[in-house]
């Protein structure tokens, strides 16, 4: 995205040569898949290993992010705290999109009543301050890393639910689908062929601009001291518990709280350039 | 117009219809969960309620009845306007929250005013500065979406008052003590209206209306201000109902953080003391305002966009 | 003769080491409108905006001298240079609906450019604003000044912009594209505010694709293409006689007053843009003239069509009693301005839209109100061209996709057979086969329009509804489509419904012309005579607009 | 009726203790030293600013925790108080005596006290107090146990009160200490449970001025107060309180707290986090108060009701595999003492037994082996019959500080190494007690404040096992042993103190040697103050810091 430039040149980047953010983007991402999958190859460590005298050790050689309260590395914390986070992430962003997209297609595609319905429960939704849909939702079902993923699809599905609708609407009636009936097509047809995959690639792009901010709904869940449950090493969970110690050890804080920021980001910016990409497509 | 009067009706209705389903998830939600509300109502921790006690206090909140009785006779009272007895602090729903919306309202128009002040300044300044200006500003705005309430509070706060000590770390009473928490709520939200400014802003220098302006000599910043700006702003300002709901939820956190008044703070501890009659109460308020708010915004459109005439749904 | 408002020589413009402007040498005297006639591409607008500095971005503009009333423009400081704009020269876009504000009153921007541009106070300015706008003949200019682009006639608003061009009382006035957006009958009345302002002593320096109306007013027409002026001369002198082959090509595609067909296009190595669009040849030579034979069977027939839609409160009249018929062979023209119920008929033929009363048949048979299912069966007889054609293709899929599917239409066919038909069909409509693998995004207008056509013959259809089918295209490249359209007619005994507002491509293309206002057929009859004699006042307005 | 002979009235022990400030210097162990020579000065309003939950109701009869107890020190007064060495002295009795059966005492009372609405204190305040505690409207809970045993309350004369009682209770006085029983206004008790809550009247050094719920309480000076606690002296021609004012703030995150304290918003914090504690160490503008709680210290509690804690051998192999004191020493940075007791280390009769609590890890693996957890699955973790040994642990987010959650997890990683799965569950207050009405805990901390050494017996007593109908019950190990239940009663009934030591200590020990427990820390209770507040000290009853003789240096 900042390889944008002012009138037209965003436009014009739009041919599918990535701009310098988004290939730095891509970066992040590559190594943030790596450290999912094979943390092990970026950190060999024990995130687990407690080392009590080595607690709160700043950055050094032996420990480049430092360490925390209980002299866990912060950096193998971090990196095998990827695979946590962006697991909940995508988790989140995929139940709460799922769900928007049900709601979307119902009011967009179904009649007006059906369309009416569906706007106001999701305006319900809506109504609701999220941050209390998944406080209710988890102290129903408890604490825990599932049910604040959970928690978070629920609450973040209302503002997708409402884009998906719009979208669904504008594909309904774009000329192509016209095109399609002069062509003597179906509705279901025209639905499965034309609408869906229209909207799915808007889907898309909502699911990577959604990760980043999941991850942080969920950071904050664990600073109220609902979020994921000790000692796992979720970014979220590192950066509400070092918060504590922030006056006198910044790193503990710091570098969770960059690694989730770097995740958003980049997935924005990807997001975006997808964004872009399709825009100019259509 | 007949069409302008159905369509507040519908509107009207769908207001109606959002309170009471709130109310109602609210309600059964928080009747679901593990624990006594009794034995919240019994004062927390390191206290443990005798036998009789709780027996009274069931009987005193109607905890002994049936839920469905419950229930209707909530609803029941809150036809009648009574929001019912706050079991945490023994004290009417209705008082409990008269005394902290305002605070919370405060807090979320400023943060959200500060928020737009923020935005706007900064796509000004790097529509301005050509291309590194716009990458920095981008980037800045992609940072600042990306930043947790709780997190960015304690580094204003040790950035502000510990180390520059010109604001107060806590709330205190007066406009000083808003700032921080506002600054808190604004940043992340600056983020997201920017970053949707940007995309339309990029769109609204194409257009050729600009290059009219151009052609009649404005400079680039009259146009920014005039032209572009307002163009920009259009789709963000539809945002801004859900970015009120956004700054509720923010609320919950910064108030916590700032020890600040507010409902957010009274709705976690409500939540947590499964304070039934509190939380709905408080869910109401928020989804009234909500609802306000997402009207306000429809007309705030009508204004920063004319052409939105058509009788809306 | 004085000193000239505008001085250029050796104009050079380029982006990035492409070169879009090579050596443009004009002037523009006080009192005298120089048009510049050119197709999309051309480097006409952008030697024009580079009077103004406003080329665009990382554009490098050089020219041995480009004066504005003697004072040099070229590395002028951007203060000095804002003062010129707007002050010494004005300028007029095309389309004011996008070209002003859309969000604020026109008043607004006339009165931007006074404030820029004379030290008039604010009641002064409100004053001037509404002269102004008198000036450029709008009536109840109080109304006006305090309208948006969105609530004015395409007219008001163009005039608008002119009043908001002229305010700073230019020397010159750069007009680009000033009419294109407008129905015929509207453009004469802006050319003839340009020309009165001509007459006041104001240079003007007017842009346009459209040789028709740069007639009436310029009294010297350039003529370009590929960034070089190519032929120079008054209109009498380029028209009648013109030398250059492009300038050749130009006028012979001009459809108006042409007879029904004539070949329009030239041939293709003489076509400036659009090279790879043109597969046929022999051009200029009148084509033999379809044989007029009323046993031509009917294949289309409409009956006292109505429908009505609600908008909030009020009531549109789309469509109001329309009745016609179509014949093989046999092309409809159907003209009005925008907003008469044009489209809404071709809907209601395409069965898209149900009429609210009256009927439609299809080879004697009901057609439209019926049930959807009903109608399916007999889809593949009636094929649509759309205005838009990008916007008809679903951005995600490839010609080939695109007409595969409309092949195909549900029906599984052998891969290899489809691939063959498709080739086939892109060769009909004279595109390389290869374009199949491509994006309709990537393709020309002119192509995509192909293909649009293309899709439209899939399933051998008998009837065949034009909406716009040029209007969006250059004049070269409308001169090819309809070449095509012409031919595919005759080849296939098609029936069209011609769709335009271009009064010169109707009489071209059709043998009998309706014309539709408010939904109502007001006037109908053979083109060759429809406008001899108009009843109707609206078909008077649209003759006298398209006479020479 | 039998007519009781009373024994001759002990002498009252009027103790002249230290001043106040004094007192201040030995028990804030930061007290920076030459503060004692400064003058008080009179004036000034001081903030306080308290990590705890805001109090629901500002009068610590109902319900009755320990935010409530903080805050209520500061206006309401007890019968009797304790001084630094843990012996009773008189407040608002001035003397008082116990009948040889034990069934009945007699207190006398201050005449010189009115109530800051004005009401006289007298017999029949008290016998309203205390009907107003043990009445199930008032919905006490802390109060109510500690009044448990007062069957009847009789005004003798104006000033003379008798308790009768349903059994002997030594810990009477202990209890009455505790300012969950402090006395209030009987005029203001009638008014609706909504205004005492927000407004208690007391005798204290200060009022209730007025609540802004979430933000603040301001408390104003009492002018005419006239009884502060016998173990205080005021100096002469001083009047207390010092102070003008207080205003009592909530600020629940630790961070932002500390930060007020830093930028002089406030001057005193409470729930200090170990490592700001540490860097306030060096801060000469700020200085630390540590006020370890009275009652049961800071313990982990094995629940000895189910599997597999009801084997003794699991719970001493658990004891054996982790090493708290070497997290403790990290986390706390050495502001946290370990305690190897039940008790807290303020109650004289607490028992400690450091050797029962060492390392040991083979001891633990042959234990486990012994009782039959000999596999270990492909994670490590001890099985037996199919089943792992696994511990739920469930946490409340709401008691436990960042700190000891922290210590928690890494208890985890040492039982993890031992073979034990350990589970934390961290939960919010209601799912926390939730949690332990299903009996759905392994492990738990509960902290539990109470004046003297009874606390063994509400914990511990096979009574506390059966939960109250909100499901809570205190004895969180699930002991069930006879003869301690034998222990606590006779102790809790004996008046001879001797006596009453040693069945303690008999008692702590059947406690320590059966493993029901892994003892942590005293309940930390560290404040941190500005250096220009002087003469602030905690409360020998509950430490609740009081502000009676605490002043601003200007």
């Amino acid at each position: 995205m900042s390889g944008v430039g002012r009138s037209g040149a965003g436009r014009r980047a739009a041919g599918f040569r990535p701009t310098v953010a988004e290939a730095l983007a891509g970066l992040v991402l590559v190594l943030l898949l790596v450290a999912a999958i094979w943390p092990g190859l970026l950190a060999p460590g024990d995130p687990l290993a407690v080392s009590r005298t080595e607690a709160f050790q700043p950055p050094s050689l032996a420990h480049v992010f430092g360490t925390d309260e209980s002299g866990r590395d912060i950096w193998t914390r971090v990196v095998h705290g990827a695979a946590e986070s962006l697991r909940i992430g995508a988790l989140a962003t995929a139940i709460g999109i799922g769900l928007a997209t049900v709601l979307g297609l119902l009011a967009g595609l179904g009649p007006r009543w059906l369309d009416f319905g569906t706007t106001r429960l999701v305006e319900v939704l809506f109504a609701f301050p999220g941050l209390l849909l998944a406080l209710l939702f988890i102290v129903v079902t408890g604490p825990g890393v599932l049910s604040s993923t959970i928690a978070v699809g629920l609450a973040t599905a209302p503002g997708y639910a409402r884009i998906i609708r719009s979208q669904v609407r504008r594909t309904a009636s774009a000329e192509f689908v016209e095109a399609a009936r002069v062509l003597g097509r179906g509705r279901v047809w025209i639905v499965t062929r034309h609408v869906l995959p229209n909207v799915t690639a808007a889907l898309f792009v909502l699911a990577t601009l959604g990760l980043g901010q999941a991850v942080i709904w969920v950071s904050s869940l664990s600073y109220l001291g609902l979020g994921a449950v000790p000692p796992a090493a979720e970014w979220g969970a590192m950066l509400a518990a070092g918060r504590t110690y922030i006056a006198s050890f910044w790193w503990m804080t710091f570098f969770p709280g960059l690694a989730i920021v770097a995740a958003a980001a980049a997935a924005t910016v990807l997001g975006r350039g997808i964004q872009k990409r399709n825009r100019s497509a259509s | 117009m007949p069409g302008t009067r159905r369509w507040l009706l519908l509107r009207a209705g769908g207001v109606l219809f959002v309170l009471w389903a709130s109310a109602t998830i609210t309600f059964f939600a928080l009747r679901l969960v593990p624990g006594d509300p009794a034995e919240a109502i019994l004062g927390g921790p390191g206290s443990q309620a005798g036998p009789e006690a709780l027996e009274q206090v069931r009987r005193e909140y109607g905890l002994d009845r049936p839920l469905a009785v419950q229930y209707l006779t909530y609803l029941g009272r809150l036809v009648s306007g009574d929001l019912g007895q706050s079991y945490s602090l023994h004290k009417p729903v209705a008082t409990a929250i008269g005394e902290q919306l305002g605070a919370t309202l405060t807090l979320a128009v400023c943060a959200l005013a500060l928020a737009w002040v923020l935005a706007c300044a900064l796509a000004a300044w790097s529509v301005r500065g050509g291309r590194v200006a716009w990458a920095i500003g981008s980037g800045l705005e992609l940072v600042a979406a990306a930043v947790p309430h709780f997190w960015l509070a304690t580094v204003l706060i040790l950035l502000f008052s510990t180390t520059l000590g010109i604001l107060p770390p806590v709330s205190v009473p007066g406009p000083l003590g808003v700032v921080l928490p506002a600054l808190t709520l604004a940043v992340p939200l600056a983020g997201f209206l920017g970053q949707v400014m940007r995309e339309s802003l990029l769109t609204a220098m194409e257009s050729p209306f600009v290059t009219t302006a151009r052609a009649r000599g404005e400079s680039e910043v009259r146009i920014f201000w005039r032209h572009t700006l307002r163009h920009a702003a259009i789709p963000a300002v539809g945002l801004s109902g859900w970015a009120f709901g956004s700054l509720i939820s923010g609320a919950v956190v910064v108030e916590a953080v700032f020890a600040r008044q507010g409902l957010g703070r009274s709705l976690l501890s409500a939540v947590q003391l499964r304070d039934v009659t509190l939380v709905t109460g408080i869910v109401l308020v928020v989804a009234l305002a909500y609802t306000v708010m997402t009207l306000v915004t429809d007309v705030a459109d009508r204004l920063v966009d004319p052409r939105t005439r058509a009788v809306a749904r | 003769m004085s000193e000239p408002v505008l001085r250029i020589r050796d104009l050079a413009v380029s982006f990035g080491g492409r070169r879009v402007v090579d050596g443009v040498s004009l002037e523009v005297a006080a009192g005298e409108c120089v048009a510049i006639v050119g197709e999309s591409g051309s480097g006409k607008s952008v030697s024009a905006r580079s009077v103004l500095g406003l080329a665009g971005e990382g554009a490098r503009v050089t020219a041995t001298e480009l004066t504005v009333a003697g004072e040099p423009v070229l590395g002028l400081p951007g203060r000095r240079l804002r003062r010129l704009r707007g002050g010494t020269v004005g300028f007029i876009a095309q389309d004011a609906l996008v070209s002003l504000d859309p969000l604020r009153p026109v008043g607004r921007e006339i009165g931007d450019t006074l404030a820029l541009h004379t030290d008039l106070g604010a009641a002064a300015r409100r004053e001037r604003t509404l002269e102004l706008l008198r000036r450029v003949g709008l009536d109840d200019p109080e109304l006006r000044a305090r309208q948006r682009p969105g609530q004015l006639s395409g007219g008001q608003r163009q005039r608008a912009l002119i009043a908001a061009g002229i305010a700073g009382e230019p020397r010159l006035v750069i007009a680009d594209e000033p009419t294109t957006a407008l129905d015929q009958p509207v453009q004469a009345g802006v050319l003839r505010l340009l020309g009165e302002l001509r007459d006041e002593g104001t240079g003007v320096l007017l842009i346009s694709h459209d040789l028709s109306v740069v007639r009436g007013v310029a009294d010297r027409v350039l003529v370009m293409t590929d960034g070089v002026l190519v032929e120079e001369g008054t209109p009498a002198e380029v028209f009648e006689h013109p030398h250059h082959p492009y300038t050749k090509a130009l006028v012979a595609a001009v459809p108006a007053g042409r007879p029904r067909g004539t070949r329009l296009s030239a041939p293709p190595t003489d076509s400036a843009a659009e090279r790879r669009d043109d597969r046929s040849s022999g051009a200029g030579t009148p084509t033999t003239p379809t044989l007029d034979d009323p046993a031509t069977g009917v294949l289309m027939e409409v009956h006292g069509v109505r429908r009505v839609f609600h908008v909030g409160a009020r009531d549109i009249v789309a469509a109001d009693d329309v009745s016609f018929t179509l014949r093989a062979r046999r092309t409809l023209g159907l003209v009005g301005e925008s907003g008469s119920g044009k489209s809404t008929t071709a809907r209601i033929l395409l069965g898209l839209e149900p009429p609210d009363a009256g009927a439609v048949t299809l080879l004697g048979e009901p057609w439209s109100p019926l049930p959807e299912k009903a109608r399916r069966t007999r889809r593949p007889l009636v094929g649509a061209v759309f205005q838009d054609a990008l916007s008809s293709f679903d951005p995600r899929w490839t010609v080939g996709a695109v007409l595969a599917d409309a092949l195909t239409r549900g029906r599984t066919v052998r891969p290899g057979r489809v691939r063959r038909e498709i080739t086939e069909l892109l060769g009909t409509v004279g595109l390389d086969p290869d374009v199949a693998d491509r994006r309709p995004l990537h393709l020309s207008g002119g192509q995509r329009q192909r293909v649009s056509i293309a899709r439209a013959l899939t399933g051998d259809p008998r009837v065949l509804v034009l909406d716009e089918p040029v209007s969006a295209l250059d004049v070269s490249v409308q001169a090819q489509v309809l070449d095509l359209l012409d031919r595919l007619q005759r080849e296939r005994d098609l029936a069209y419904l011609l769709i335009t507002h271009d009064l010169g491509v109707a009489l071209h293309m059709s043998d009998e012309i309706a014309v539709l206002q408010e939904g109502r057929i007001v006037e109908r009859g053979p083109a060759s005579s429809v406008f001899a004699d108009p009843q109707h006042p609206y078909a008077r307005r649209l003759r006298d607009a398209v006479r020479p | 009726m039998p007519s009781r002979r009373f024994t001759r009235p002990r002498a009252a022990a009027v103790v002249v203790a230290a001043a106040a400030l004094l007192l201040a210097a030995c028990t804030s162990g930061g007290t920076s030293p030459g503060q004692e020579s400064a003058e008080p000065v009179a004036g000034g309003t001081l903030t306080y600013a308290s990590g705890d939950a805001e109090p629901s109701c500002l009068d610590p009869h109902v319900g009755g925790n320990y935010p409530q107890a903080l805050i209520a020190t500061q206006y309401l007064e007890s019968l009797v108080s304790l001084d630094e060495d843990g012996e009773v002295v008189p407040w608002l009795a001035t003397e008082w005596s116990e009948s040889d059966d034990g069934m009945a005492w007699e207190f006398r009372l201050r005449d010189d006290v009115t109530f800051t609405d004005g009401t006289p204190f007298d017999a029949e305040a008290v016998a309203a107090n205390i009907a107003h505690v043990q009445d199930p409207a008032t919905a006490s809970s802390t109060g109510y146990l500690a009044l448990a045993k007062i069957q009847e309350v009789v005004a003798v004369e104006d000033h003379l009160v008798r308790l009768e009682l349903s059994a002997p209770d030594s810990a009477l006085l202990e209890s009455l200490s505790q300012v969950w029983v402090a006395m209030e206004s009987p005029k203001a008790l009638e008014r609706s449970q909504e205004e005492n809550c927000a407004a208690p009247v007391g005798t204290g050094p200060f009022v209730v001025d007025r609540w802004d719920r979430q933000e603040s309480v301001t408390l104003v000076r009492n002018d005419g107060y006239t009884s502060p606690p016998a173990d205080v002296e005021v100096p002469e021609g001083a009047t207390l309180p010092y102070l003008d004012g207080i205003v009592w703030r909530f600020i629940p995150d630790s961070a932002s707290r500390y930060a007020a304290l830093q930028s002089g918003e406030v001057q005193v914090i409470d729930n200090a986090q170990p490592d700001t504690i540490v860097s306030a160490g060096d801060d000469q503008a700020i200085v630390e108060l540590d006020a370890p709680r009275p009652g049961a210290s800071n313990r982990i509690e094995l629940n000895s009701g189910k599997a597999p804690f009801d084997d003794e051998r699991v719970r001493e192999a658990f004891i054996r595999s982790v090493d708290v004191e070497a997290g403790i020493e990290s986390l706390f940075f050495g502001t946290a003492e370990r305690s190897y007791s039940p008790l807290s280390s303020v109650e004289p009769l607490g028992l400690s037994e450091p050797d029962l609590f060492t390392v040991d890890t083979d001891a633990a693996a042959r234990l486990l082996d012994e009782a039959g957890w000999t596999e270990r699955d492909d994670e490590g973790y001890r099985v037996k019959a199919g089943e792992r040994l696994t511990l739920d642990f469930p946490v409340s987010t709401n008691q436990s500080i960042p700190a000891e959650q922290s210590l928690f997890e890494q208890v985890q990683a040492d039982a993890k190494t031992a073979g034990f799965e350990v589970r934390l569950h961290p939960l919010d207050l209601s799912s926390w007690y939730g949690a332990l009405a299903e009996n759905d805990y392994d492990l738990v901390s509960a902290p539990y404040t109470k004046v003297g050494p009874d606390v063994l017996r509400i914990l511990y007593h096979s009574d506390s096992i059966t939960p109250a109908p909100s499901g809570y019950f205190a004895n969180l190990a699930q002991v069930d042993d006879p003869e301690l239940d034998d222990l606590l009663t006779r102790a809790a009934a004996t008046s001879r103190d001797d006596e009453r030591a040693s069945l303690y200590e008999q008692a702590q020990r059947i406690i320590l040697d059966g493993s029901y427990i892994l003892p942590l820390y005293d309940q930390q209770n560290h404040f941190l103050h500005s250096s220009s507040v002087h003469g602030l000290r905690a409360m020998p009853t509950v430490s609740t810091p009081t502000f009676a003789g605490a002043w601003l240096a200007s």
